[in-house]
């Protein structure tokens, strides 16, 4: 699976892109977070607060409850400031 | 019905007449177009994006403007990468048989460009410090307006 | 800000660089532009207007529209005389901090100049019979909504 | 005093403009287009329905029952169509 970062998040993160395999208990976007945060101290301290935060997954908008299966491409990111 | 994000400058004369061109249908076109505002000493403004979602989410917003007015021809352009104060950051023009369909989908496409499609701004000040824009709560009230 | 009534042509995108230059508190730039649909057999539209009161009642219109939101700049361009279907009309520009401002100031000052400017259409078909346009209702509902 | 005529309602009077001298004991515009109705048929069936019809004072848009008085140019039109 490829989680990517946008922004704030991918400078906090220091990567914009990176492949990862969770393990089979993260089943959806906020278990996928909660296993991010227990890597690095960098994870823990970028998905303080995942309020601020907004999910795509597979190019599309999705929540935090949403299921995992068969989702190639994961990216998370603050909300949008484009125009 | 192009969609574009380009780093490169656009011309929106060039485009307003694109736009309209041979469609003796065409009544009413609208512009919209965003500029680098130089207040509170921002010296560069740096357009992130994801690629690919950007393109998609752009397309949406256009054909979801297409299913809600009668529109005979719309145009979508974001830039993306370093942008001095001036500068020009995103061109939407809608072409309509009469105005109040233009007006209102130009203003369409702009809320929910502002607030569906994956572009972030960071400011660069004089002295060097950077800052990411902060989403803004009245975006979110503009586009809400549309729903239901 | 100008307020142009006159027979020529005009370039769209040289008035929206104009209406902006050099003034980076300028954030949000819309515009309108009107043309001669073509739809019904319409071969060619003059417009007649009252030389004096014309430029006076759009003066006074833009006007209102600074007095109303916060606005950097603004034009308005109107074309008289015949002009076939496809040619531009009227032009509309506003420049503000933000695009709610620029948004609602354009489609008001459209809204008056169509009921409060001393301009009448005639419209020659193919088969040279000349109708004069009637006013439209929903023009003076357009209008009534910035009211009280 | 002047009166100009635009539109349908010029072609139909066949001038657009003339200078005319009403008697003294029109006062306002309605009066006005009442004296102007009693010249000529082609008057009277211009002004046939003043609801369908505008006025501005010395440039400035007025109503029918405004007085005339220190007024030099009376236009006389149907409802604007620009745009």
């Amino acid at each position: 699976m490829r989680i990517l970062y946008f922004a704030w998040l991918r400078e906090r993160i220091g990567v914009g892109s990176e492949e990862v395999t969770p393990p089979g208990t993260v089943t959806d976007v906020a278990g996928l977070v909660d296993w991010l945060r227990t890597r690095e101290p960098r994870y823990a301290a970028a998905f303080e607060d995942i309020s601020a935060l907004r999910v795509a997954l597979d190019q599309e908008q999705a929540d935090f409850d949403a299921p995992l299966a068969g989702v190639r491409e994961v990216a998370l990111f603050p909300p949008v400031t484009g125009g | 019905m192009p969609v574009r994000v380009q780093e490169a400058d656009f011309d929106p004369g060039a485009e307003l007449e694109a736009l309209a061109r041979g469609d003796t249908e065409i009544g009413a076109v609208v512009s919209f177009t965003g500029l680098v505002r130089g207040s509170g000493g921002v010296a560069e403004m740096t357009l992130e994006h994801y690629p690919g979602m950007t393109e998609a989410a752009l397309k949406e917003i256009e054909a979801a403007a297409h299913r809600r007015w009668p529109l005979q021809a719309t145009t979508i352009i974001h830039r993306v990468g370093p942008l001095a104060p001036g500068a020009r950051i995103v061109f939407v023009a809608t072409a309509s048989r009469h105005r109040g369909a233009a007006f209102e989908a130009a203003e369409y496409i702009m809320d929910y460009l502002k607030t569906r499609a994956p572009f972030w701004k960071k400011e660069a000040a004089e002295d060097g410090s950077a800052t990411w824009v902060d989403a803004r709560e009245s975006d979110e009230a503009a586009a809400a307006r549309w729903e239901g």
